[in-house]
């Protein structure tokens, strides 16, 4: 995208709301911005209706300000509690169908692809647990299957937030939820697993308490999938109002279970490595 | 868990003591299953309808329902029912807007396999762009899958209508499915008064070799029994076996009429049939209905209402019957498309001016002034 | 409906006929039977079929699989019964064992199937036919394939609903009934006997 | 259904066709019978519409020949050249939609379990290879995730056959077929190492050309699903008619294949099952 398409017209200028000069001014298209610069220029998203202290929320944030290259990146999502904040963002972001994100995606990244063939347009799927794990699971297996180069990223609070905190396929054995009344009787779904079994070269799991590790693992997702193959990052984000603990505890949350079954993790195939090691082992991300 | 008896349904709807409670719509359908004997519940969430199937999902743990799980998605869950039904239970389930039309390829297998199944449809908005909000398009899709159609006007029909749906369902000479189709919002998540039988009285079970075709259990015969073959051969013969089963299908929904009217009443409810000016409508529409009637009487203006309970079969000869003096017939409808006025004329054969409107739709609600105006503008025609 | 009622008559019928409940049939109650299409008394129904029965060139009864497959408490003496009742009417037996479409062919001498019923009426020449036994999904959807293409008289001896889409359908029959309609033809055969 | 239950009512023992008399006099029911049974017994399905030396066909013969209780199994089949030879199968089956087959199983396994409380009903899913991993895929691995104690069976002739040869996620990568017309662009798909991470307890992959494997793999998946978890079994059988080979060749086709290792036999036993089936066989003559 050129900076051209953001620019106000001279003549209207004075009459567009500063949201959209402060975009221009500070905003992440002119240089790409990381997690450390936070604070700094004006957000892609800069606010959203979601609860307080909601996991998804900051997920979603942190993840579209790591995008290496947010002037030439469409967000592909679907609904769950994620589609708040993103109808927010300054890009193009869309949204059809429950669980058919991934398939959008693929037929958005090869017409792109043809219609710009010398830009890296990058297609993110940016999308709840639900979406993926459970509605949307053989559209997401299949586009792996088919090596579509995007980088799907999974928020996952572990719930259907958005229709009322029903149980999802994500959320952990024995947890007690709406349509779980006895508590979910199967395990988390181990999308990470069959992420990399089905053909992705790059995953990652990480939590909302690691904001500097979500920044480095989702450009590195999204620089693999433009050239060597699907790449997956899965962001636990916990929910308050479902889970019911109060708002502020939603990082302490996180971290506790970054130190047990959400530990950080990370794979990548021989030639995604041998990719990265020859175009971006210098830089210090 | 209360212990609970197994009596007569014309009991448990007609003659048993009714205490009247302040409930949502969604506490309604928990009390109606509770009381449905009802064997498996299979869920998926979709706004409106998560609040009942967590309600039922709630009945289940305390004992009321044998078996219940969360599905994947709606096109999974329909087809867990339809193995469900298969099997020989008493299985329920329900849904709404774009889950209805996720789930769409099975409702016109469930007619066709015969499965007794009752679904409850909380209608809302169909994308894009995405709508949480009631609308009644998902009926215009749903009229010709081969399913039983209620409406719903409010809470107290959605508890009986569920209850007698079953029954309906189950009958030997009809065994097609049943979806009961109620407003999103309106009624689901707005409290209102409903009388309920006692809780621990409950309908008589599901006897599955009553059924018109083999239950998938290998204790019945025949053996050699595949549900449904498709009768795909190109020949003629097998054109003319597929077209007789779909006839069969249709005329299951007929014989329901007799049985619909003996749980239901009848197929329709009219006041004032003989007002020159008459409002026919379907589900909140003829609660807005009622109110404009109320001020339009006001008004020295003589309208009537029909209230149309059943929708698949049409009650086109009682139709006919109400508006017989009509020199104007108005539809108001919650949906873009008026599906509803396309059957009132078809049913009237242009006999009567038929109104098709007022129409709101992507979840705006209706002031009962749009109904007037119209019912003054044909007043004074 | 239309102004002339419709009439459950002796086909052909036609190329698609319609199922008699969507031209407004209704089914009887218990003690009441159909004749093409009217609610009679149960009796009534009864003596028609035996006079039916006794007056075809090549009558034959249908039984299903709820019959011919000793599956439960009671069917093998049912059977016996209907055995019974299609000798004393003269009637021969072709078994509809199962409902599933025979590929590549049927052998209609020896077998009849709710798909292609009208294979076995063509070929065995039937004049007459009684269906019992069959599930009433299949029994409707043979009934009305037969009036459509054929001239054969069709009879529903049901234990449910009954059948519209028959020429003379019973309702709720049990073994008093089946036995009634027995010492009805019993009767019967002795007054043209005698 | 109990062991005698198919029986004939005496009445109308005379008029019955004969291979209804004969299911009843030398049927598999109750008897358990193994691939080496073949040809002593009248088998499940005797005549199917399938071409000439269909892969699918044989495997599916050979599968019915060794179901451990006949008398009470359910298989719930999917649109394919499968469906085609079901409706001449001796059980109760079911056809739905394409694709909802194990969706279907699991509301059924259900239903037969709070019918029959005290009572094994094998609930067998037996598709091909579009209807599991691809249309499929997502109800196929959600019934593996929920535990459901059903067995999946995979007939995988490598393409969508019945609709005239198009590519499907199990062709092998480089195959030219309809809808590939520059052969197919990514590799089969893994099925029996998504159906271990998906919570298979017991997966195997094997082929007609060797039938005694094969019959063992799918008795001791059906026992397995009976009480310790979700069951895969995957068997290659390949297609004449859309892969270009001489009918009589199958068997051979299968066996290039396992050597040029394009196509690998394999097992996997989770502890869980190892114990059970070691307890089973320790009983049951081993195939």
């Amino acid at each position: 995208m050129s900076i051209k398409v953001i620019k106000p017209t001279a003549a209207f200028a004075s009459l567009l709301p500063t949201e959209y000069l402060e975009l221009v001014a500070d905003g992440p298209y002119a240089s790409p911005k990381t997690i450390n610069d936070l604070g700094t220029f004006k957000e892609i998203i800069a606010e959203h209706p979601h609860c307080a202290g909601c996991g998804v929320a900051l997920g979603v944030r942190l993840t579209v300000a790591s995008l290496p290259a947010p002037a030439d990146t469409l967000i592909v999502g679907t609904a769950g509690c994620s589609f708040f904040g993103l109808a927010q963002a300054a890009l193009n972001y869309s949204c059809s169908a429950f669980g058919n994100q991934n398939a959008v995606a693929s037929g958005l990244k090869r017409m792109l692809k043809i219609r710009y063939p010398d830009t890296d347009k990058d297609v993110v799927v940016l999308v709840g647990d639900g979406g993926i794990a459970d509605i949307g699971l053989d559209l997401t297996l299949h586009s792996w299957f088919r090596r579509e180069k995007i980088a799907t990223i999974m928020v996952d609070n572990e719930v259907y937030g958005n229709t009322g905190g029903q149980e999802s396929g994500m959320t952990q054995e024995g947890q007690v939820l709406n349509m779980a009344p006895k508590g979910k009787n199967f395990a988390k779904i181990p999308v990470f697993e069959l992420a990399r079994v089905s053909g992705c070269v790059y995953g990652a799991r990480v939590t909302v308490a690691s904001p500097k590790k979500i920044g480095r693992v989702v450009r590195k997702a999204i620089l693999l999938a433009r050239e060597v193959g699907p790449t997956y990052v899965q962001i636990y984000t916990p929910c308050p109002t479902n889970f019911k603990f109060p708002p502020q505890q939603t990082i302490n949350i996180a971290k506790k279970a970054e130190e047990g079954y959400y530990s950080f993790q990370e794979f990548i195939s021989d030639d995604a490595q041998a990719y990265w090691e020859k175009n971006f082992a210098s830089s210090t991300m | 868990m209360i212990e609970q008896r197994v009596v007569a349904p014309e009991y448990l709807f007609n003659e048993a003591e009714r205490e009247e409670q302040f409930i949502t719509g969604s506490e309604a359908v928990r009390e109606a299953i509770k009381r449905a004997n009802v064997d498996m519940a299979i869920s998926y969430p979709i706004t409106p309808q998560s609040e009942s199937m967590h309600l039922v999902g709630d009945i289940y743990a305390e004992g009321y329902i044998k078996e219940y799980f969360r599905g994947e998605n709606e096109f999974a869950v329909m087809s867990s029912v339809a193995g469900a039904a298969m099997g020989g239970v008493r299985v329920f389930t329900a849904t709404g807007g774009p889950g209805t039309l996720r789930a769409f390829e099975a409702f016109p297998t469930w007619a066709g396999a015969r499965l007794p199944v009752v679904c409850a449809f909380m209608t809302r908005g169909i994308n894009s762009p995405l709508s949480i909000q009631p609308d009644t398009l998902e009926m215009a899709y749903m009229l010709d899958t081969g399913i039983i159609m209620l409406h719903a006007e409010n809470s107290q029909d959605l508890y009986d209508m569920i209850l007698q749906a079953f029954m309906i369902a189950e009958k030997p000479d009809v065994h097609i499915p049943v979806g009961v189709f109620v407003d999103g919002f309106f009624i689901t998540h707005t409290r209102d008064r409903v009388k309920i039988a006692p809780p621990d009285l409950k309908l008589p079970p599901y006897n599955p070799y009553s059924a018109p075709v083999p239950v998938m259990d290998m204790e019945n015969p025949p053996i050699r029994q595949m549900r449904d073959p498709f009768v795909m051969k190109s020949n003629f013969i097998s054109y003319a076996a597929h077209a007789s089963w779909q006839q069969e299908i249709l005329a299951a929904a007929e014989r329901s009429r007799r049985h619909i009217a003996h749980y239901l009443g009848n197929l329709l409810e009219a006041e004032n049939e003989t007002a020159p000016v008459m409002i026919v409508a379907s589900g909140t529409a003829v609660s807005q209905s009622r109110e404009a009637i109320e001020s339009a009487r006001q008004e020295g203006l003589d309208v009537g209402l029909v209230k149309l309970k059943s929708l698949r079969p049409f009650p086109t000869e009682e139709l006919k019957a109400m508006t017989a003096n009509a020199k104007a017939v108005i539809v108001p409808e919650f949906n873009r498309v008026g599906w509803l006025a396309r059957e009132v004329r078809a049913a009237l054969e242009a006999k009567v001016k038929v109104v098709g409107g007022p129409r709101v739709f992507g979840g705006m609600t209706m002031p009962p002034d749009l109904i007037l105006d119209e019912i003054r503008r044909c007043a004074n025609e | 409906m239309s102004i002339t009622p419709y009439r459950v008559l002796v086909g052909p019928e036609g190329y698609l006929p319609p199922a008699a409940a969507s031209r407004g049939i209704l089914l009887p109650e218990k003690g009441e039977a159909l004749i093409e299409g009217a609610i009679v008394p149960e009796e009534e129904a009864m003596q028609a079929i035996a006079t039916k029965l006794l007056s075809a060139k090549n009558p034959f009864f249908f039984p299903g699989p709820q019959l011919l497959w000793d599956w439960k408490e009671g069917v093998a003496l049912k059977a016996q019964a209907v055995k019974k009742l299609a000798d004393l009417a003269g009637a021969r037996v072709i078994p509809m064992p199962d409902y599933r479409p025979k590929y590549p062919m049927i052998n209609p001498a020896v077998e009849i199937n709710p798909n292609h019923p009208n294979l076995t009426i063509w070929h065995n020449k039937i004049d007459v036919c009684v269906f019992i036994g069959v599930h009433c999904h299949y029994a409707n959807m043979a009934l009305k394939i037969i009036r459509g293409g054929t001239s054969c008289y069709t009879i529903a001896l049901c234990g449910e609903a009954g059948h519209e889409d028959a020429m003379i359908s019973l309702c709720c029959m049990g073994m008093p009934e089946l036995a009634r309609l027995t010492e009805i033809i019993q009767s019967m055969k002795g007054e043209q006997a005698a | 259904m109990s062991k005698d239950f198919l029986r004939i009512s005496p009445a109308f023992e005379d008029v019955m066709p004969a291979e209804y008399r004969e299911l009843v006099a030398s049927g598999p029911y109750g008897k358990g019978y193994g691939i080496s049974d073949l040809g002593s017994h009248k088998e499940l399905l005797e005549e199917h519409p399938l071409c000439a030396g269909c892969g699918l066909a044989l495997s599916l013969r050979l599968t019915l020949s060794v179901l451990p209780a006949p008398e009470d199994t359910v298989i719930v089949g999917s649109t394919g050249c499968s469906a085609l030879a079901f409706p001449q199968v001796a059980l109760h089956n079911i056809h739905s939609l394409f694709g909802n087959q194990n969706a279907v199983a699991s509301g059924l396994k259900r239903a037969l379990k709070l019918r029959f409380p005290d009572k094994h009903k094998d609930v067998v899913v037996v598709a091909g290879d579009g209807a599991t991993a691809d249309i499929g895929l997502d109800m196929v691995m959600q019934s593996w995730f929920r535990g459901e104690l059903i067995t999946t069976i995979m007939l995988d002739n490598e393409a969508y056959a019945n609709t005239g040869g198009q590519e499907s996620g199990m062709s092998p990568k480089g195959a030219v077929l309809y809808m590939a017309p520059k052969g197919k662009k990514f590799q089969k798909v893994n099925m029996p190492e998504l159906a271990r991470e998906a919570g298979c307890v017991y997966v195997a992959a094997v082929s007609p050309a060797n039938p005694k494997r094969l019959g063992k793999a799918i008795k001791r998946a059906i026992l397995v699903a009976r009480e310790v978890g979700p069951t895969y079994v995957q068997i290659f059988a390949p297609c004449p008619t859309n892969f270009k080979f001489k009918p009589q060749e199958t068997i051979k086709r299968i066996k290039e294949r396992e050597k040029d290792g394009t196509y690998l036999m394999r097992e996997y036993i989770s502890p869980e099952a190892q114990e059970y089936l070691a307890a089973m066989e320790g009983g049951t003559k081993d195939e």
